[in-house]
């Protein structure tokens, strides 16, 4: 499926989603291609919002963030995200609606969705002013000790996209280096698009079914989209684009010059093939080595 | 994402008025010498990228080659070949022992006990060393947003011990932190260990001219100046009367070694050594 | 560190302990020496008591099972277990004590031992006379949605014992095929000992960190024992020896007949090399063929 | 572990006192037929050794090749070269399309509702479709120790249906099953939808003369029957007053197709087939 049949079809307004990814497989193309679509009032979910969701605020996009850590990595802030949500009434327009939590907080309310349970329990929290400032983490008392533990409720989103290596053509989904909580927002949402480098014959995942990280039966769509996950990283594919993540900083400053790039690098291309000829040299400057490992055997 | 927290915040939280003239190294180098020489080989550390990544491989380049480097990323037994940019860089995760997922990481690694040592840092550090890197002024219509938790929260709550590295500054060293992200030894007067927190908190907040530490009430007290530094420097920045323990210590200056390592081999570009 | 030494140093009379693998990656070697160094008041736990924990009752190891499915899978009845439990007194001598849970619940107590929380909440036995049967098995309300979910207490061996393909010699653990409740477990437990058909260089475990299942910072000691999980199988080393659980069915519904399977292949050897030597044809019998899986990259 | 339970019942439980003779095919080869044609194509079935994993791979070689086949053992996808003995046999796991650890299979599969058709066996089977595989008499002196659940208990709570195999029998198929291990229709008179049971539970049950289903009220009454067979062949082994649907249709014997399939392909050694 195209990324423009998928995000159409499976993505709406309103909805409750999740771009997972920690650093590594971060999708921009389909955060870009649901600015394209003008989808509006949705309720971004990421535990590091990122520059895909900064840009997402930044394009009108967003009603509300839930999150647990929302800076540019390594390089500064979101100052989209910022603008929406700092001084009295945020950016002069609308101001962005925020639901706070912790990385484990957001890694259980995902494993609770995963589960299909209602929440998640979890020792956290305690003298902190977290739970004041975000009411829906609550507290369980141990059926066995007493002891009183953190609670986070389930998150199940409406829709889940993930960035991944290689798929097949029915979704079974094989990543490597850093997994991230994909696993878990895949299992906790009603639909899932999976979007990959590379698609593979099936035969080449049941070569090595312990790589599989997400099994086709939950997957609703899979996107073909080379170099989709850029400037975030596809390890094995090609390289975080550093450079790209520190120039951020002075872009998401400016609201002009943010406006300029997505004017450029998102509204004035058609598709991610047009993203990618905007930028000739990435092929180069980002290309990996090779560092294969050694196979395992399946044999009986 | 640890020291994120303060990376994020650099470029809004009020920054350090820098150390007195020390000769031949610079206030941060000194501050990752210290907190390397607060690492004993094999210890299981959760590591943040800047400092603490730079204090972690001085150590293992130095005192410390069996500690073992943990990512919040899922990395584990990293061994990164270049300096890694940011907490999820590639380098972590190729060659290294172990990759997990996240909710391995926080409930089988962090939440299970098995972090011996967390490292932190902070826009603001109270009196009680209670952690603030998520908003400056009120949490509903914030001066300042900062990043938030990410990981640190759970960090300070579960690492067996925590090291806080953060520059001085009076703004960044209130009586009280504007919101508590990551707690501490004291929360509105109920001590850490009421509180049934796992681990033993912050136990050193190394800062640009010296060390501060609980005392046995939770409160934090300087315990050690770097060369030159007086204990009325630090006091100045610190938004309560601060004490002294006794004897204060004065910590030695960076080797030889330690400064080639730093400047050639960890981080030659100066992306973390800046000040 | 030997077999021997290593159950000599972290098995001891009354201990919590977890020989896991569920069908494949049987520590037999580990539960044989067990029985050779005359080991009491165990409580054994297993989400299938399998034979190896038949044999330990046999032998008189064990005090309690803690357990989910209690059978020969495929081929019968585990009657060792059996008579300790069934009629008016248990084998003529002391009742075996037993806690039973089905494999979810094992999965969740293992689960919650690994997180270090006292519980796991679970959807699960309503409707059903297990939680009459095991008073541990509790409820919890929901503090969101005010359901009552079930719970299990957490499980915190003092041992657990794990097969695995290889590791290198710091316990860095790496397994593939069925994975079982192995990561679970080995985090739950105060002492690891991991038992490999391979010991490898630790470059070898660098070289696909994505494999590696426990790390080494969690395990106490690592034995190199080939073979050591036969009659199980390791996927990739040697089948299951179906016939020999087939076979079980008859020597284990004898007393007379499991006491001499005792005395000839358990407490007739000093070690699994001798156990080993008793039975020439498996190499043959057993051996797998071939199915080594492509690498991928870990380039960047 | 699914029929495993019956499996493992099989030495001890009573047996079955055989289907009246029906020429060409046996019992058993007309319940895996049975249950294949219960199976649709592209369906997620959780598959238990046995009848089950003949049942599915009959289904796979005819009308359901995009069957997907789940054990509780992890393997996803599996395409099982040679006859699984086991659960938790090799040839589930090479060439499947993942393998998850249990607590992913019971988590993330079952318990989130991915399944949608679950295969149990059981020593017992009551009138509300109660299914014991725990005990035969007192649970805490039993005459007959069975298996206990495995998976059964979460497979007849969270299998959007179950399918259950199981052979006639007076006391295999008693008014109220001596334990219940895995939940039926009704519980000490509470009806399955006040349990909270996310599943329809189990939808038919095969047996070696014919089919039981629930009716409204979660009662179990005869809907079918096998060739040559007469309600009261199957009323007289069942120990409640058993009522049947109108109509009561009767199924088709296996075709040639199905039986060369189970006597040349998928178990040769009558492994499973044996009565």
């Amino acid at each position: 499926m195209s990324m423009r049949d998928a995000i159409g079809a499976f993505v709406h307004d309103g909805d409750t989603l999740v771009i997972e990814g920690f650093t590594h497989l971060i999708c921009f193309a389909a955060g870009h291609e649901i600015i394209r679509q003008g989808r509006r009032e949705l309720v971004l979910c990421r535990l590091t919002p990122d520059l895909i969701y900064d840009q997402m605020i930044a394009a009108g996009c967003a009603r509300k963030l839930v999150f647990s850590w929302a800076g540019n990595p390594g390089a500064g802030s979101l100052h989209a995200f910022r603008r929406a949500i700092e001084g009295p009434a945020g950016d002069g327009g609308r101001r962005l609606e925020i639901e706070e939590y912790s990385h484990f907080g957001m890694v259980a309310r995902l494993a609770a969705g995963a589960a299909r349970l209602p929440f998640w329990p979890l020792r956290d929290y305690a003298g902190t002013d977290l739970p004041a400032a975000n009411p829906r983490i609550s507290t369980v008392t141990c059926p066995y000790t007493g002891e009183r533990l953190a609670t986070v409720p389930a998150l199940n989103p409406d829709v889940t996209i993930i960035h991944a290596q290689r798929a097949d053509a029915q979704g079974n989904t094989q990543i490597w280096g850093l997994l991230g909580v994909q696993k878990e927002a895949a299992f906790a949402s009603r639909h899932v698009i999976v979007v990959v480098e590379e698609v593979v014959d099936e035969r080449v995942i049941r070569a090595d079914p312990n790589r599989t990280l997400v099994p086709g039966i939950i997957v609703d769509a899979v996107v073909h989209e080379p170099w989709g996950a850029h400037p975030s990283y596809a390890h094995g594919y090609y390289d975080r684009d550093n450079d790209f993540y520190v120039s951020w900083e002075a872009i998401s400053r400016d609201p002009a010059r943010l406006g300029q790039y997505l004017d450029r690098f998102v509204l004035g291309v058609p598709d991610r093939s047009a993203y990618l000829a905007l930028l000739p040299d990435l092929r180069t400057r980002l290309r990996v080595s090779d560092r294969i490992c050694a196979g395992v055997n399946y044999g009986y | 994402m640890a020291i994120d927290a303060g990376v994020g915040a650099r470029h809004d939280a009020p920054s350090s008025a820098g150390a007195p003239g020390t000769s031949g190294y610079s206030p941060s180098e000194m501050m990752a010498v210290v907190a390397a020489r607060e690492l004993r080989d094999g210890e299981i550390v959760f590591v943040g990228i800047g400092l603490p990544n730079l204090a972690c491989n001085l150590a293992r380049a130095t005192h410390a080659p069996g500690l073992v480097l943990i990512y919040e990323s899922g990395a584990v037994g990293a061994v990164p070949e270049r300096l890694p940019v940011s907490i999820g860089d590639p380098s972590l995760v190729t060659g290294s022992l172990m990759v997990c997922g996240m909710a391995d990481v926080f409930q089988y690694l962090l939440q299970n006990g098995c972090i011996e040592v967390g490292f932190l840092g902070a826009a603001q550090v109270d009196r009680w060393a209670n952690l603030n890197t998520t908003v400056v002024g009120d949490y509903d219509h914030p001066t300042v947003r900062l990043p938030g938790s990410g990981g640190a929260a759970e960090i300070a709550t579960h690492a067996r011990r925590t090291i806080v590295v953060a520059k001085l500054n009076r703004r960044a060293f209130p009586e009280a932190v504007d919101f508590v992200t990551s707690p501490g030894h004291s929360y509105h007067g109920t001590p850490r260990r009421a509180l049934g927190l796992p681990g033993a908190g912050p136990v050193k907040v190394i800062t640009d001219r010296g060390v501060l530490e609980p005392d046995s009430s939770g409160e934090l007290v300087l315990t050690a100046l770097y060369p030159g530094v007086a204990p009325a420097d630090v006091a100045r920045d610190v938004g309560w009367p601060l004490r002294s323990r006794d004897p204060l210590t004065t910590l030695d200056p960076p080797t030889t070694t330690e400064l080639v390592l730093l400047r050639e081999r960890l981080d030659p570009d100066k992306l973390f050594l800046k000040g």
